[in-house]
């Protein structure tokens, strides 16, 4: 067969159009050696992007400290696996969704809520509990209360109706946020330590199966978008929104873990960004396979289709799996009394190449290793930011009183009480929600103890503005203090890298800086990176966010009866103040 | 005057409830309906008799607030 | 004591109810999935657990309400036997007729997850013979459509038969006379039926029930339930 | 064949969301809205052309499930 005549031809429009530069697009003629069609140029466009490659801070995620005694898996899979002991394993990550909620905040905080609960339950993990960690613009900003009211509502309608709770976050707002909100998704799960799931494809000639919802145009060049600068454009950006269905995913839960369970499973890898196509490159590159895709196979929800548009579709609610041979009809038995879809798409084959036929035509020839291996990869210049200078307490002007003062902190809008935001998440279902939001990390129970998980996210972004090294490192402390001081042993972190467009020397600084701060802070308090995320150009009209690296911390209490609320007991008992 | 505003999804986005419906109807027995899709409807009750005006109060309103164009799509109808 | 926990696609809170089911009242729990149209055999106590059933969407708990399963449950009731429907359990009570009126929107038009109050109405049902009178128990709810309506007769009649299990109340046991977590009717936090066999309720007794999570105020139920059954 | 169901709060019945969105249309500034009522539409494709049995199919489908009488009424329109 032979590879589909182009329609229309890639002209450097459409090339720039798909987010790709002209060095980069000629990266990519290097490697296939002819000019791409529509389809393969979508497919690049998905891989190559910063969202999917991690072009430009891979080299520095490198230098974090991802390893330890503890660590299952750490950053490189669907999310982080850590030993708890007793044969159990926590299993989480983290996730932006940032930009789609600042368009449609109520469907795009769902959809990111939908997305992490899936990368952990890919891993053979049950969702024990869910956090967040949002910011938005300056109170009085005109679209703040609707992005704050959306945004919660979405995380809360998502989360609740799939039955996870949701049990921690942290927000905080800021003018820098005026047109970039950030809501960064986290997700923790419990698995057997010897029952994980990987992406990793094994076996030639292996059935590919997609299961969960059919597939429609929903927020094709989504990935594309999440690495897009906002301009005043932005509406016309606006139809990538998807709209998630808790109910399809609560299934999905429910079906994957019962394959899992009858052992039907040799692969599984979760459809998000960049859907059915980075989804199968990464299961077939980590397993050092080809892939043929038969995309005639592929549910959809809509008529007439392109293989452009399911290739890059990133409609929810979806996984692709590699089945163990004579399994087939049992997986599908479950998949069917659960009312999901449900179809062999393709196989796995032993030539290494990424094949996508569609209608009888071949839409892709890809070597299927390149597409990640050969991804650019930058080590952007970067300025050393230079640290704000240290204020003495005697310089600042002692105006008001401390009644006032005190008056005014507990008014602002970042250290009020947020009850409001939490009293809309279900923080309890499941029944072991030892610690529910309002304290210093939530504590949940581990299965019907005695063992329990602290978990808390942290960020103090004006810190990480003012010295990014310190900010970071503050970050990463922070979150070690808030498990300590409910009694957990800190065991691993998750992040979720926020910044503005790192093709600015200044911008690309604050990564750099913020990144050696997490990774000295991880370093000396033993508190690897297992999982995170990054979120790059979050810029309006060239104003960039604050830097804002979200930590995702993870302790372990191994009796809950000795853990600690902040709350005072009993009237009469003495305060203390410890440390420096 | 009376209006109605009528907000429905743009048929490209995925409709959860609509597909749950139609599951329902089958499984209930009701014959004969190919698919669902569901939408909102906004019944208004405005000030004056100008239509052209009301007219511009609701495409204000839709655009405001009760639609989201991302996703939807509105229509606007009056009583005769 | 045995029941049958039915349990919907969408349904979430299934293991908490079990949990309560076993830990507390010591009963034998077995899963009865939408698309049945038996319950197990000399089932005792029909549970239907919270949740979000086909997505809640629709109307929740409208779907769920004219699953299969829902006939049997219908038929148990009509002989006596005891149904509890937790959240959104009353409301696909509600919406198959099982229990009057319905369950809409709450007033502020958020989803509500807090502890609350509540009175018990009266002490001599199957579900509450080991609360006393009048006594205010703290138990949460985590919904957003709790909000109890009927039309006027209705409500008359239900407060006449005495047929209000609880109501949202304030600590010293006064009826909250704002809209309380979601604007019900009369502070109405859960109702019988007729003939007392049949109880909905919003709020979740099943998730205070360990001293290891919190209050305990929920065991009351699952204990009354369970001497129901040794008593007879 | 395509229908529209309209279904809708029964007058007597309070509407939250409809003062709500009243509220915040006044408080976004567009004028002239007296009151607002919610209700929910759905778009039905139905198989064949009988716009009798069509009434019938829909009618049924109503009764059993689109509405909930205790509180919501419902009308059938055809596209013309
Ligand atoms: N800031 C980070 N720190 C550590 N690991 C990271 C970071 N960002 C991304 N990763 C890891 O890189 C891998 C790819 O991440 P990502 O592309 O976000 O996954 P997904 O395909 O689910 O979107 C993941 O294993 C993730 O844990």
């Amino acid at each position: 067969m032979n590879l589909i005549p182009n329609t229309p031809r890639i002209t450097p429009e459409l090339v720039a159009e798909h987010g790709l530069k002209p060095d980069e697009y000629q990266r990519f003629i290097a490697l296939i050696g002819r000019e791409p069609s529509l389809t393969e140029l979508g497919i690049v466009s998905a891989m190559w992007n910063e969202h999917c490659s991690y072009k430009s801070s891979k080299v520095w995620l490198r230098t974090l400290p991802t390893t330890g005694p503890r660590v299952i898996q750490g950053p490189g899979e669907n999310a982080g696996v850590v030993d708890i002991g007793d044969g159990l394993a926590a299993v989480f990550k983290m996730e932006s969704h940032n930009h789609p909620s600042f368009i449609e905040p109520y469907q795009g905080a769902a959809t990111g809520v939908g997305g992490i609960l899936r990368d952990v339950f890919t891993m053979g993990a049950r969702p024990i509990a869910a956090l967040n960690a949002l910011r938005f613009g300056n109170c009085h900003h005109p679209r703040t209360r609707h992005l704050l009211a959306g945004v919660v509502a979405g995380i809360g309608g998502y989360g609740n109706s799939f039955g996870v709770p949701t049990v921690g976050g942290s927000v905080g707002f800021h003018s820098r946020y005026n047109g970039n909100i950030l809501v960064n998704a986290m997700a923790v799960g419990l698995a057997r330590t010897d029952e994980i799931f990987y992406a990793a494809a094994s076996g030639v000639g292996r059935a590919i199966v997609y299961l969960g919802s059919k597939t429609g145009r929903d927020g094709i060049h989504g990935a594309t978008m999440a690495s897009a600068e906002f301009g005043a454009d932005a509406e016309e950006k606006r139809p990538t929104v998807q709209v998630g269905d808790p109910f399809a995913e609560k299934l999905l839960l429910e079906a994957c873990l019962e394959i899992m369970k009858a052992g039907c499973v040799v692969s599984i890898q979760d459809m998000g960004a960049a859907g059915l196509t980075s989804s199968a490159v990464e299961m077939g590159a980590k397993g050092g396979l080809g892939i043929e895709l038969d995309l005639d196979a592929v549910p959809c929800r809509e008529t007439g289709m392109t293989a452009y548009e399911m290739m890059l579709s990133e409609s929810q609610e979806r996984m692709l799996m590699v089945l163990a041979p004579g399994k087939e009809a049992e997986a599908e038995a479950i998949f069917r009394k659960w009312g999901l879809d449900f179809a062999i798409i393709g196989h796995t084959t032993d030539t290494l190449r990424f094949v996508v036929k569609h209608k009888g035509l071949v839409e892709a020839d890809l070597p299927i290793k390149d597409l990640g291996d050969q991804a650019p990869e930058y080590y952007r210049p970067h300025t050393d930011p230079q640290p704000r200078p240290v204020i003495a307490a005697k310089d600042v002007p002692d105006t008001v009183s401390l009644a006032d003062a005190l008056e005014q902190l507990v008014m602002s809008p970042d250290l009020c009480s947020k009850r409001w935001i939490w009293e809309q998440y279900d923080h309890l279902i499941l029944g072991n929600t030892v610690q529910k939001p309002g304290g210093d990390a939530a504590v949940i129970r581990v299965e019907d103890g005695p063992k329990a998980l602290a978990l808390t996210t942290d960020v103090t972004p004006r810190y990480c503005e003012a010295d990014p090294f310190e900010g970071g490192k503050q970050a990463v402390a922070e979150a070690w203090r808030n498990l300590t001081a409910v009694g957990a042993t800190p065991i691993a972190v998750t992040d979720n890298l926020n910044f503005g467009n790192p093709e600015r020397p200044e911008i690309m600084g604050q990564f750099v800086g913020c990144v050696k701060g997490i990774g000295a802070a991880c370093e000396a308090l033993d508190f690897p990176v297992v999982s995170g995320n990054v979120s790059l150009y979050n810029e309006t009209n060239g104003k960039a966010i604050l830097p804002t690296p979200t930590i995702g911390g993870v302790g372990l209490i191994e009796d809950l009866a000795k853990s600690m609320t902040l709350a005072f007991k009993a009237a009469g008992e003495a305060i203390y103040v410890v440390g420096k | 005057m009376k209006a109605r505003v009528i907000v429905t999804l743009k048929s490209a986005v995925l409709d959860p409830q609509g597909k749950a419906i139609e599951g329902a109807l089958r499984s209930l027995g009701v014959a004969g309906v190919q698919s669902v899709r569901q939408g909102k409807v906004f019944d208004v009750e405005l000030a004056g008799n100008d239509k052209a005006a009301a007219e511009g109060v609701l495409k204000e309103a839709c655009d405001k607030l009760l639609a989201n164009t991302i996703i939807e799509t509105y229509r606007v109808e009056f009583a005769e | 004591m045995k029941s049958a926990l039915v349990v919907f696609p969408g349904t979430n809170r299934e293991r908490d109810a079990e949990r309560a089911l076993t830990l507390v009242a010591g009963a034998k729990v077995t899963k009865v999935w939408h698309s049945e149209t038996e319950l197990p055999s000399q089932t005792d106590l029909v549970v239907l657990a919270g949740g979000f059933s086909y997505g809640d969407y629709l109307r929740c708990g409208a779907i769920a309400a004219r699953a299969n399963v829902m006939a049997a449950v219908q038929a148990h009731a009509k002989r006596g036997g005891l149904v509890l429907g937790i959240c959104n359990g009353f409301q696909i009570l509600c919406e198959a007729g099982m229990l009057p009126g319905v369950l809409v929107r709450n007033a502020k038009l958020r989803f509500v997850c807090r502890e609350v109050r509540l009175r018990v109405e009266r002490a001599d049902t199957p579900f509450t013979r080991a609360y006393r009178k009048g006594e205010v128990l703290r138990i949460p709810v985590a919904h957003g459509e709790g909000n109890y309506t009927a039309d006027e007769e209705t409500i008359r009649e239900i407060e006449s038969e005495g047929r209000v299990a609880f109501r949202y109340a304030r600590p010293d046991g006064e009826i909250d006379e704002t809209d309380g977590p979601n604007g019900a009717i009369n502070g109405i936090a859960g109702i019988y039926s007729e003939t007392h066999n049949v109880l909905g309720m919003m709020p979740h007794p099943e998730n205070y029930i360990e001293p290891a999570i919190g209050p305990t105020d929920g065991r009351g139920l699952f204990e009354s339930l369970s001497s129901a059954f040794k008593a007879a």
